[in-house]
């Protein structure tokens, strides 16, 4: 079942690439969020009832419902255009991020390790890159948070590998990332918004030597 | 007293020195700093002479550095070079006295001034008294930093800012080389001690190490092609910094050298045949250089370039001497060229605190400016024109003696067996009496132009002749310059033994002087006296037969031109514009001027400049640092400022070392 | 000793013999004998006239460049009879002293403040500057043929033996007397009789010269050509005795006199900016000299 | 007492955003620098007891907060001389002051800490509290600095922490929970190497973002510029020695598997990259604070080169790392002060500063000629010692490169300096010029004479604090 739910998700990959709006991003993101929502639930059925629930609610909560209504909020506040602007065609986005899954695949052949699906690495070091893809290649400031939020999910993904040892990591893992993410990533959005009217990178390219 | 205490001394008067300074009244601190550097001088020179009778200090200040123990030594060699240091700095210092009156208003510069002053007599003690090579890289980089700071005294001016950051640089390039070179003496004899790098070419092959050593002392000495520092920062810098830059600053990279040579085991005749080709090219260099600038001082400068060549082709037949076994050339390579050392610091002090009296009268360092100053300064004209005969190597001044003794090795030299030293020891007397040609020339240029003749052109103010207190210290070196020329024996015989004590008897060390050399010298002595003494009688007679006859003045016979004017005298650039022609392909002249179009009627006044480039800097190094400087540009894409690019940094890192590892490339 | 008063006396008429033969090769009776000693004793009776820009330096200098050659006098032996000044190197201060003379003429010249004296005091400086190596040379290849580093020891023991020697000979003889026409600044390389200042190179150094100082000049010029004279004659002297060498002596400056006048009969100067390849020549001549040395010390084999 | 230390600060830093009171303010600040002294020396005499589970003040954790100690009363100094020279609202104030409080704090936690994942924490907060620093002007540029700071450093700590997972991922296999290093060191020979790998690759590129190396150095320059002069010093000093800490610890743990030598190469692609990079933008740039900033990304590697080098390169590396602090904070300070005079931070628009504060002036020349490692600063010992190591390594090519570059650095970087002190600006007017008090340059000072004494003359304890430090490093 896990396994379904990984497919899926990196499906939500490819379809990130090739995604023309930012609407569509944050849709992608909530998805994101609700099968993270299962796999944690699956995945860490063992731990500890406290851990559970704090896990589950913060993939449920946060990722699929708070950060998306939160970044949707951003948008309007922002007047932010409804395109997501990438330097690249999506079609190159789409054969990059492919090959960035075939390459993790390829990669994850190195791996024996009976203790930790392969599957997992796999999905985690594809979100990661294409995150990092995503920031790279899009123009503005909110698809950099987008970029951030998906390598955040990738993280997860991954410390779900080791979660029932070291629920702690999780834990923190995710303490940080929301208070990084939400708090910080929000309020920059916003005041930039204020000060920039225009939330584009292209004004933040000043500081250069 | 204990010797040791005295050097423990050497090192705490003068910081002490640099932190009062500051904070007496401002007319007193010159004096203060003259003071202090008798008083170093004074504490240094009694070891040093002792060292030179034969008793040398050791020293060891027990530290908890991370290298080791501080151990000093003050031997001969030291004691040598410390006495010149000394003897400069003072001569240095009582003349800076007078010379930086002119800049009394620049009182926080002033003072920085002295502080610096102090701290750069004493870190060249200190040099020649290391013995262990992370300190004494403290101490020669202090010295490089001190001397440099006192270059930058004008640094109003760009040029001057300039010529200190390059100075900086290239002192720093000789640092790396001599640290590359104590490294490798640690790596294989585990130790910074000198004695290390004794053990290191008694095992090792002795090129190499000799090589990165000589680069980084040669930089400071002044071989070409890494002289280029010299030219630039001397000029900037105060005369009297420049002065004793010039006479104990370049002559330390010497020292560094002799203490090398000294610790040779073998190679002896690969090195020496080095040392001898590149110490004439680089007196060729040199001189050729200084017959064509206009700029006193950087004639002097280019001059300087040319005595290290004289003082490297000595050190390089001593090395010769070593390594064919003839002890005489041995002596006379090697005490030519210590003596060559005190001789030049001497000289050219002289001639820089003339250079500076000029400076102060005129403001200006441009020849072709000046004139028949010998009317208003005649006591400095004296003092140029003995400095400039000493610097020929014009008996009966002290720069013939040395120039004497190393002609004596040449001479002893070319009988040597093989074609290939005989031929080397043939050039190297060609090269020799060609500098010393040339050298004729460009000093009867330099002080004809500045003192002789009419003035070229208006100056500022009415020069006059500079204060007692410059004078004074100018009369003492042309007083010891005369000892050193009239008196050459004992200064022989000092050397000689500085000489025996360090060259091991298998390579020659074991040499007695033949009665033939010290007849010589002693001669050379005697005769010159006798020609100090006949001009003064034939100009008695002359004066006794003229006393009746009748004297007219008038105008300089102008060849029936009756209307000459200051303007068209013989300007010193005209003076050797021949020899610079001949030698274009070296002496890069750099003409700007606009041709008569054929259409022009009524052309409008136009100027001609032309001036003299260094030929290594121009052809080899500007490009080199161009380029270097160029090729940064196409870097600049890095910080950007887009942040995209600064996270593709980060995964262009990742990826790269994921295919480095899975390629086994890393 | 000797040498140094045999070369006095040449001195007294070697100009003249110069003169006389220029006069002969030209169909003209010519003046005297001592005619040129006689106009430097005229000289000497006569009052001066000194430009006002110059210094102290103008009226010292003839002095100094006068004593300057007469201690070089002294320092040329006589075959085996050493000169006053001998030792070891004694060629090194010999030619030093020579450029202490040079030297303070050179600084005359620019005291005037007149620029053809600067222009001629340049060349002076350029061409001696140039012949040095040339000399240098010469005594470094005697020096390592002989063993010896002094003037008399050199001479003395220079034997002419095998063909390369007499070819040695003769080429030393080319060289020294060629530097001896740079330093005297005689054709080819300079016309002392010359009428146009700019073509000059000795004689406008001492335009402004007058009286005794001229007369000291021109004196001091004739004790060079002896001088030099007297270096060729020792080449040919070896170890004579005394009764054979002052003939020689007498001989060779004889003959170097009326070459002299010979050559600036028949041939044209250089051209002036011509003139420093070719003294540099002689430095090339000098070290074929040297080769050869090498060769008869069987270096080569 | 790291619990203590650890409220109280927190405490402070929290009283000190709401405080809006003058004198309050300075009772809080004291309050802390008083609390930071006491806990430093409280950890100086209980060397290597843990505390809370994961804490425990080894060498390096004492060396680093010794320094931190020394640098952060002559930055709240300097800070106090910084908000008074420009009428700034109450709030920013005590943003500014509860920030750097809050840094101070995190920082010390993150030397101190004996746990990756706590580390981590630590680092993560030293982001945040750096950021509100950063934005104290309140401008545009200052919000982009912090923008692209923030984010860099969100990235690169997220790359730590999938660097932790992985690292886990190699215990577990390894059989053991506990990331605490004295752990990680002791199961050091059984790690999984492919995880190991993974994770040294992320945790190394993570890190860099705080040190100052090549990949991630980007968003520090535009931070140390934008930030106020205090906060610069302190980013440029105690920050960077975060990054170094948690490398530090890392790669000991490192060192002691197969991966050693795969980990040098890595590390020394980086500091050769980050020295190269220092070089191209010191020979460019036209800002005094950034050429500060590059030339602590030269001085990262200059480190890093150490470690890989390794024997005397690790004692040379630590001690630069301390040293470099104490002139790195120095010239930051004093860049305060020129910015007081000229009101720029432009090449272009300072000048002859020798003129207008000769004290000041001083430290700029020295500083300059410290941080270019030239005698008497200390940093010549070590980089003495650095090429001694490189050499014995044989690394002589890198030796060769690494010098030419600094040679170029030293140029630039004369270049500039002097321009500043001693060449006349351009349309500058000097009427209404600040006169900087000499005393204020006083810490800064105390701080060179620092470098001299440790770098010259280092007491016993000093050394056997840095052997110590160094003790688990393969020898």
């Amino acid at each position: 079942m896990t396994n379904v739910l990984l497919i899926i998700f990196t499906i939500s990959l490819l379809y990130l690439g090739i995604a023309h709006r930012l609407l569509t991003y944050i849709k992608i993101l909530t998805i994101q969020g609700v099968l993270l929502f299962g796999i944690a639930f699956i995945e860490l059925i063992e731990i500890n009832a406290v851990n559970l629930t704090f896990v589950l609610l913060e993939t449920i909560v946060i990722k699929a419902i708070a950060i998306p209504l939160f970044l949707n909020y951003v948008m309007k506040r922002n007047r932010i255009t409804r395109d997501a602007e990438p330097f690249l065609p999506n079609f190159v986005s789409l054969i990059l991020i492919t090959l960035i899954v075939i390459t993790t695949f390829i990669l994850s052949n190195a791996i024996n390790d009976a203790r930790i699906s392969k599957i997992y690495f796999v999905v985690a070091i594809s979100t990661l890159f294409t995150g990092l893809y995503i920031i790279v290649t899009r123009h503005k400031l909110i698809t950099h948070v987008m970029g951030y939020l998906v390598i955040e999910n990738g993280v997860f993904i991954l410390s779900l590998a080791v979660g029932n040892e070291m629920p702690v990591l999780v834990n923190l893992g995710i303490l940080l990332d929301i208070f990084a993410s939400v708090f910080l990533l929000g309020i920059f959005v916003n005041r930039i918004g204020d000060v920039l009217k225009d939330a584009d990178v292209d004004q933040l390219k000043s500081l250069k030597d | 007293m204990n010797e040791s205490i005295l050097l423990l001394f050497a090192l705490l008067v003068p910081v002490a020195g640099m932190i009062t300074i500051p904070f007496i009244p401002h007319p007193f601190r010159a004096r203060l700093s003259f003071i202090i550097v008798c008083l170093v001088a004074m504490v240094t020179t009694v070891p040093a002479i002792k060292a030179l009778g034969g008793e040398e200090i050791d020293s060891l200040f027990d530290n908890s550095l991370l290298a080791g123990n501080w151990s000093f030594h003050v031997d001969r060699l030291s004691a040598w070079f410390i006495l010149i240091i000394n003897l400069t700095c003072i001569n240095g210092a009582f003349y800076g006295m007078g010379y930086m009156k002119q800049y009394d208003a620049q009182r926080a510069n002033l003072s920085l001034h002295w502080v610096l002053f102090l701290l750069f007599q004493a870190s060249m003690l200190w040099v020649c008294m290391a013995q262990n090579g992370l300190v004494f890289l403290i101490v020669w980089e202090l010295m490089s930093i001190s001397s440099f700071l006192l270059v930058l005294f004008d640094h109003q001016n760009k040029t001057t800012l300039q010529a200190g950051i390059n100075y900086l640089v290239q002192m720093h390039i000789g640092v790396l080389f001599l640290a590359a070179a104590f490294i490798w003496v640690y790596y294989s004899e585990g130790s910074l001690e000198f004695s290390a790098i004794e053990r290191f070419f008694s095992t090792h092959s002795n090129f190499w190490l000799f090589l990165l050593f000589f680069t980084g002392f040669g930089i400071k000495a002044g071989f070409i092609p890494l002289h280029s520092w010299l030219p630039q920062a001397h000029p900037a810098a105060p005369s009297h910094i420049s002065g004793v830059m010039s006479g104990v600053i370049v002559k330390l990279g010497i020292y560094g050298i002799f203490r090398m040579v000294f610790f040779l085991k073998q190679d002896y005749i690969l090195i020496g045949e080095i040392v001898v080709i590149l110490s004439v090219l680089t007196g060729l260099y040199g001189i050729l250089n200084a017959s064509v600038h206009r700029d006193i001082k950087k004639m002097l400068a280019y001059c300087t370039i040319e005595n290290i060549g004289i003082i490297g082709l000595g050190i390089g037949l001593g090395l010769l001497g070593m390594g064919s076994g003839n002890g005489l050339l041995v002596v006379l390579g090697f005490t030519g060229a210590l003596l060559h050392t005190l001789n030049h610091s001497l000289f050219k002090s002289l001639l820089f605190f003339t250079a500076g009296a000029v400076y102060q009268q005129t403001h200006t360092r441009d020849m072709e400016k000046l004139g028949g100053l010998i009317h208003r300064m005649p006591q400095s004209a004296v003092f140029f024109l003995v400095g400039a005969m000493a610097i020929g190597g014009l008996p009966p001044f002290n720069g013939f003696v040395s120039e004497f003794l190393i002609y004596a090795g040449i001479l002893l030299g070319i009988k040597s067996i093989g074609i290939a030293s005989n031929t080397l020891m043939i050039s190297s007397l060609a090269g020799l009496a060609f500098i010393g040609g040339v050298s004729l020339l460009t000093f009867t240029k330099s002080f004809g132009t500045v003192f002789l003749g009419t003035p070229r052109s208006p100056l500022p103010q009415e020069p006059k002749e500079v204060s007692r207190g410059m004078r004074l210290p100018q009369y003492f070196i042309i007083l010891i310059m005369l000892s050193v020329g009239l008196l050459p024996s004992f200064y022989f015989s000092v050397t000689g033994s500085i000489v025996s004590a360090f060259v091991p008897a298998t390579a020659g060390g074991s040499f007695s002087v033949p009665a033939a050399l010290t007849n010589s010298l002693s001669s050379i002595g005697k005769f010159s006296l006798i020609f100090l003494a006949l001009p003064v009688l034939i100009y008695f007679i002359r004066k006794r037969f003229t006393r009746r006859h009748r004297v007219a003045t008038g105008p300089t016979w102008g060849c029936g031109y009756t209307a000459p004017t200051a303007g068209m005298q013989y300007t010193g650039k005209s003076f050797s514009k021949s020899l610079g022609k001949l030698m274009n392909f070296m002496l890069l002249e750099k003409k700007k001027y606009r041709e008569i179009r054929t259409n022009e009627v009524f052309p409008p006044e136009r100027k001609y400049t032309s001036h003299y480039n260094d030929f290594f800097v121009t052809r080899v190094f500007d490009g080199l640092v161009d380029r270097l400087l160029y090729s940064m540009n196409y870097f600049q894409f890095i910080q950007n400022g887009k942040i995209q690019m600064y996270i593709l940094y980060g995964i262009f890192f990742i990826v790269l070392v994921f295919l480095g590892t899975a390629l086994k490339l890393i | 000793m000797i040498s140094f008063i045999l070369i006095i006396l040449t001195s007294l008429f070697f100009s003249g013999i110069i003169i006389r033969t220029k006069s002969r090769t030209s169909g003209r009776k010519g003046p005297g004998l001592f005619q040129p000693v006689k106009d430097i004793i005229r000289l000497f009776k006569k009052g001066a006239v000194y430009s006002k820009t110059t210094s102290f330096i103008f009226q010292a200098a003839p002095s100094i460049y006068y004593a300057s050659i007469l201690m070089a006098i002294m320092v040329i032996p006589l075959g085996e009879y050493r000169g006053i000044i001998s030792f070891e190197g004694d060629f090194v201060f010999f030619a030093y002293l020579l450029g202490v003379g040079k030297f303070f003429m050179i600084l005359a010249a620019l005291d005037t403040g007149s620029s053809f004296e600067g222009m001629g005091a340049s060349r002076e400086a350029l061409f001696s500057m140039f012949a040095e190596p040339a000399f240098f040379i010469l005594m470094g290849s005697f020096a390592l043929l002989t063993g010896h580093t002094s003037f008399q020891e050199i001479f003395a023991s220079l034997h002419f033996g095998s063909y390369i020697s007499y070819i040695l000979g003769v080429l030393a003889t080319l060289v020294l007397a060629m530097i001896a026409m740079v330093e005297n600044s005689r054709m080819p390389f300079d016309d002392p009789k010359t009428h146009l200042e700019l073509t000059m190179v000795h004689e406008v150094m001492i335009l402004d010269n007058s009286g005794f100082d001229l007369g000291l000049i021109l004196h001091a010029t004739n004790l060079k050509f002896g001088m030099y004279g007297a270096l060729i004659a020792n080449l040919f002297m070896g170890s004579f005795p005394l009764y054979l060498t002052i003939p020689i002596f007498l001989g060779i400056q004889l003959l170097f006199a009326v070459s002299i006048g010979l050559l600036e009969s028949f041939t044209a100067r250089f051209r002036m900016n011509h003139n420093a390849q070719y003294i540099l020549a002689l430095s090339s001549v000098s070290l074929l000299i040297f080769l050869g040395v090498l060769l008869m010390l069987g270096q080569f084999s | 007492m790291t619990g203590i230390y650890l409220a109280g600060a927190f405490g402070i830093s929290g009283f000190l955003f709401f405080n809006r009171s003058r004198v309050i303010n300075y009772l809080l600040v004291s309050a802390f620098l008083v609390l930071q002294l006491g806990f430093t020396i409280y950890e100086y005499l209980h060397i290597n007891k843990p505390e809370l589970t994961y804490f425990t003040p080894d060498a390096l954790g004492i060396l680093l907060l010794v320094t931190l100690t020394i640098i952060s009363i002559p930055a709240m100094y300097h800070s106090y001389m910084y908000l008074g020279s420009k009428q700034d609202n109450p709030g920013h104030t005590a943003i500014y002051f509860a920030a750097m409080v809050a840094l101070l704090t995190s920082v010390s936690a993150a030397y101190l800490s004996n746990h990756i994942a706590v580390t981590w924490i630590f680092v993560e907060l030293t982001t945040l509290s750096a950021s509100a620093l950063i934005y104290h002007r309140r401008n545009n540029r200052s919000l982009e600095g912090t923008w692209k700071y923030v984010f860099v450093c969100a990235i690169s700590i997220t790359l730590v922490f999938i660097g932790i997972l992985f690292l886990s991922f190699s215990l577990s296999q390894a059989g053991a929970d506990d990331l605490s290093f004295s752990n990680l060191l002791r199961k050091a020979p059984e790690l999984n190497q492919f995880w190991l790998r993974l994770a040294f690759i992320f945790i190394f590129t993570g890190f860099t973002a705080k040190l100052g190396l090549v990949p991630m150095y980007t968003a520090g320059i535009d931070a140390k510029d934008k930030a106020p002069s205090p906060a610069g010093a302190l980013m440029s000093s105690v920050l960077m020695n975060v990054g170094f800490v948690g490398i530090f610890r890392f790669y000991t743990v490192v060192s002691h598997t197969t991966v050693h030598s795969w980990a040098n190469h890595i590390i020394l692609i980086a500091a050769l990259l980050s020295i190269f990079v220092a070089t191209v933008y010191m020979t460019k740039v036209k800002n005094i604070k950034r050429m500060f900033a590059y030339s602590s990304i030269e001085h990262a590697g200059l480190v890093m080169l150490g470690l890989v080098a390794g024997g005397v390169g690790y004692f040379a590396a630590v001690l630069h790392i301390i040293l470099h602090a104490f002139i790195k904070a120095s010239l930051f300070f004093q860049q305060g002060q020129i910015y007081r005079v000229y009101q720029s931070k432009s090449m272009y628009d300072v000048g002859n500063y020798f003129k207008y504060n000769l004290t000041g002036s001083m430290v700029m020349l020295l500083g300059f000629f410290f941080a270019t490692a030239m005698p008497p600063s200390g940093l010549f010992i070590t980089e003495f010692m650095m090429f001694r190591s490189l050499f014995e390594a044989g690394y002589l090519w890198v030796l060769v490169v690494v010098m030419l570059l600094l040679t170029v650095i030293i140029w630039a970087f004369g270049k500039n300096i002097f321009k500043l002190l001693f060449s006349a600006p351009v349309a500058f007017k000097e009427e209404g010029v600040e006169k900087i008090k000499p005393v204020e340059s006083l810490s800064q000072f105390i701080l060179l004479g620092l470098v001299v004494y440790l770098g010259l003359n280092p007491p016993q304890e000093f050394l056997h604090l840095i052997r110590e430090a160094i003790k688990n490093l393969p020898q």
